[in-house]
């Protein structure tokens, strides 16, 4: 099983700190788009995802326990 | 000079050695809200040698509760930001020579700017000024340094030409929307606590001390408590545009930006972004109408009233601005919600 | 007030009701340097209803490096701290009651502002006055938030009476030495996170968001990079004679207090520090002398030359500032050094 | 074994970031005494002291495995 943080915003739209989920097997891109649906997040094409705290491509693979966080980029300032 | 610097020259980290680079050093800051305002302050007192801000802004009292340099009477003055700033940074430290730019950080003047420029940090609020700035940054190999904040949230990143991966390798593309200070709120020790990892990076560079380098993406939660420090090894894109083996720098080109256009005799401005995809209309209309705003819609389009001027809203992100001629003001209202 | 403050009521931690408790609140800040021209600034844009600042200092050349509410002309006119952060605070928003007290924040004059202070913000450069602040926290049941940085370092923590552990829980006792910024230097960003820490718990206890509070003791370090957040559950000593069962508020017992005496004829102050152990001199004056500043001694005592007076300090730390009979300035002088 | 860090100016004076000791069974207080001889360190006994990052008192007693983190508390303001 892997869990999934939410950060920033994403978690107000989620409505969850983090989740449990079975993504081994999957790449970033395929979970985001499985997560975009499940709790109706915004588009998630420019969120940042770490993999146990390293950043990872949408192309990337993710493995059985790793930790997934989704760290949207803020415009601000 | 002595005197004045002695408790940053006490510090092993810069002494007198890094005082001098400091001295001989010229910043390029984008953006004077909250970010420029307490960069710009950070570095002025620090003694810079030459700070060059550019904003297209003017002081507007929302913005007193968060950005450091002005005063109720800028706002009675509408002052430009750019010149409220030079006005007070110049009292707090007349030796530091400062230009102010009151416009709009298009590519081609970020470009025109470049020269000479030996760190460039990013106060803007909108993700086109800041894939321009990565462009330049990588095409004149000038560091720069990401910043943002919303909420009590923000986040800060340290890009070397040459060395780190660059703003366009961890997005790829500019976001549609990202929450904004006019959207999601701003408290002041979010913006304080992203102005202290972009001055830390500042100073570091400045004194030339590269081993001392954040090399990770910080984020942060004030509110939460939470504070995380992605690290960024695999970040790096090889088929990058901006930096990869065969730069276009595809954010300095006229096609990829945002097309403001005045409405003959409409008193009305086009806004076309460059960020190409579909909003949900839905969304943005809970949103804003949950902030407050008076929003009104159908299947096509929303209207939203912003104080001064109305903002009607298609599908593909494109906007018409009513209530204003002027092409920078009206971007800057976009970019405000839109991000 | 609405459109002021807007920002920051679109962040849901805050919201409407949030503000107007902010406004209906009363802060202490002791001390107008680094930490207290920062905390003083956001509390004063975030609208708090009214702000009581006390310092002993007059505003000098080598503060302007990072103690943001001041200007050269304020060292030319040599204000008091307080007097001149009452003046750039009251230009930021005059909506706010300031009141400035310039003196030394004894354990006495602590006692008499107590009266309806909701929080108290610790911006002081020493311990003995933060011990005082932590009893009178404690006696008073009034909120106060522990801050401090040098170099590029720095630590915050927030006590809440009958929650949290109390600042003599952790210490125990007065430190004879600790770093300040005249020994060890210091850079603004530091300041600044700091600063982002103290005031975003600030926020946190102005609006009542209890769950919100930072349990941890936060400790960082901008140029190593560093960010740690110490769990402090089994922190609380339920001997502590400030925040036990048998409290005695040690602190706010004049035994416990340093001794400033004038002797007479003698341009000189005296200074007992409450403080007992043995400094080691023979290190005090090697980092002294590399910080710059000329030292003399022998087995039994120190000379230091600190601009307008000369300091001689004993093994026990007893001392004497030559060149003053100002009893508040000559401990300031000494604190300055001894932390 | 034990890691041990050293932070702000303790570092300094200790002259590196962490050691590695055996403390197992030994008291804070005796190994900051250790310490503070072996390095001609300052005065440690205000330093605070924390066990796998929770705060520990001087009685604390340290277990095998156990990472110690020493941080001087600092006056500056």
């Amino acid at each position: 099983m892997n869990k999934v943080m939410f950060f920033a915003h994403l978690r107000d739209a989620a409505g969850i700190d983090s989740i449990t989920v079975d993504a081994a097997g999957k790449t970033v891109a395929e979970l985001k788009a499985e997560l975009a649906q499940k709790y109706d997040l915004p588009k998630m094409d420019t969120v940042m995802a770490a993999i146990n705290e390293e950043f990872s491509s949408n192309e990337e693979t993710i493995n059985e326990g790793d930790v997934i966080a989704f760290i949207p980029p803020v415009s601000g300032g | 000079m002595a005197e004045r610097y002695s408790r940053q020259i006490l510090f092993p980290g810069i002494g007198r050695e890094g005082q001098e680079k400091i001295r001989s050093k010229h910043v390029l800051l984008v953006g004077a809200g909250a970010l420029g305002s307490g960069n710009g302050e950070i570095l002025t007192r620090a003694g810079i040698g030459r700070l060059t801000i550019i904003d297209r802004d003017y002081v507007e009292e929302s913005n007193l509760q968060r950005q450091q340099l002005y005063t109720e009477a800028d706002v009675e003055q509408k002052l430009p930001k750019a010149a409220a700033a030079e006005k007070r940074l110049r009292a707090i430290n007349s030796d530091v020579e400062i230009e102010a730019i009151i416009g709009d950080a298009t590519p081609e003047v970020l470009e025109g700017l470049a020269n000479g420029i030996d760190l460039i940090i990013d106060a803007t609020d909108n993700f086109e000024t800041r894939m321009a700035i990565n462009d330049v940054s990588q095409k004149y190999r000038i560091p720069w340094i990401y910043g943002a904040c919303v909420g009590s949230h923000g986040m800060s990143f340290t890009i070397l030409p040459g060395t780190t991966p660059c703003l366009n390798c961890l997005l790829r593309r500019i976001p549609l929307q990202g929450l904004t200070c006019d959207t999601g709120g701003i408290i002041a020790p979010a913006v304080q606590m992203a102005i202290s990892h972009q001055s830390a990076e500042a100073l570091k560079i400045l004194v030339e001390d590269w081993e001392a380098i954040r090399s990770t993406f910080v984020s942060f939660d004030l509110w939460r408590n939470e504070y995380t420090a992605m690290k960024m090894s695999k970040a790096k894109f090889p088929g990058c545009l901006s930096c990869g083996e065969h730069p276009t720098y595809p954010y300095l080109d006229k096609e990829n930006m945002t097309k403001t256009t005045v409405l003959c005799g409409r008193d009305t401005v086009q806004i076309r972004p460059s960020a190409k995809g579909e909003i949900s209309l839905e969304k943005l209309a809970s949103q804003l109408g949950s902030l407050g705003y008076e929003v009104k819609g159908n299947p096509y389009l929303l209207s939203v009233e912003l104080g001064g001027e109305r903002m009607v809203i298609f599908k593909d992100g494109r906007a018409l601005i009513h209530g204003t001629k002027d092409l920078t003001h009206a971007k800057s209202v976009y970019q405000r919600i839109m991000g």
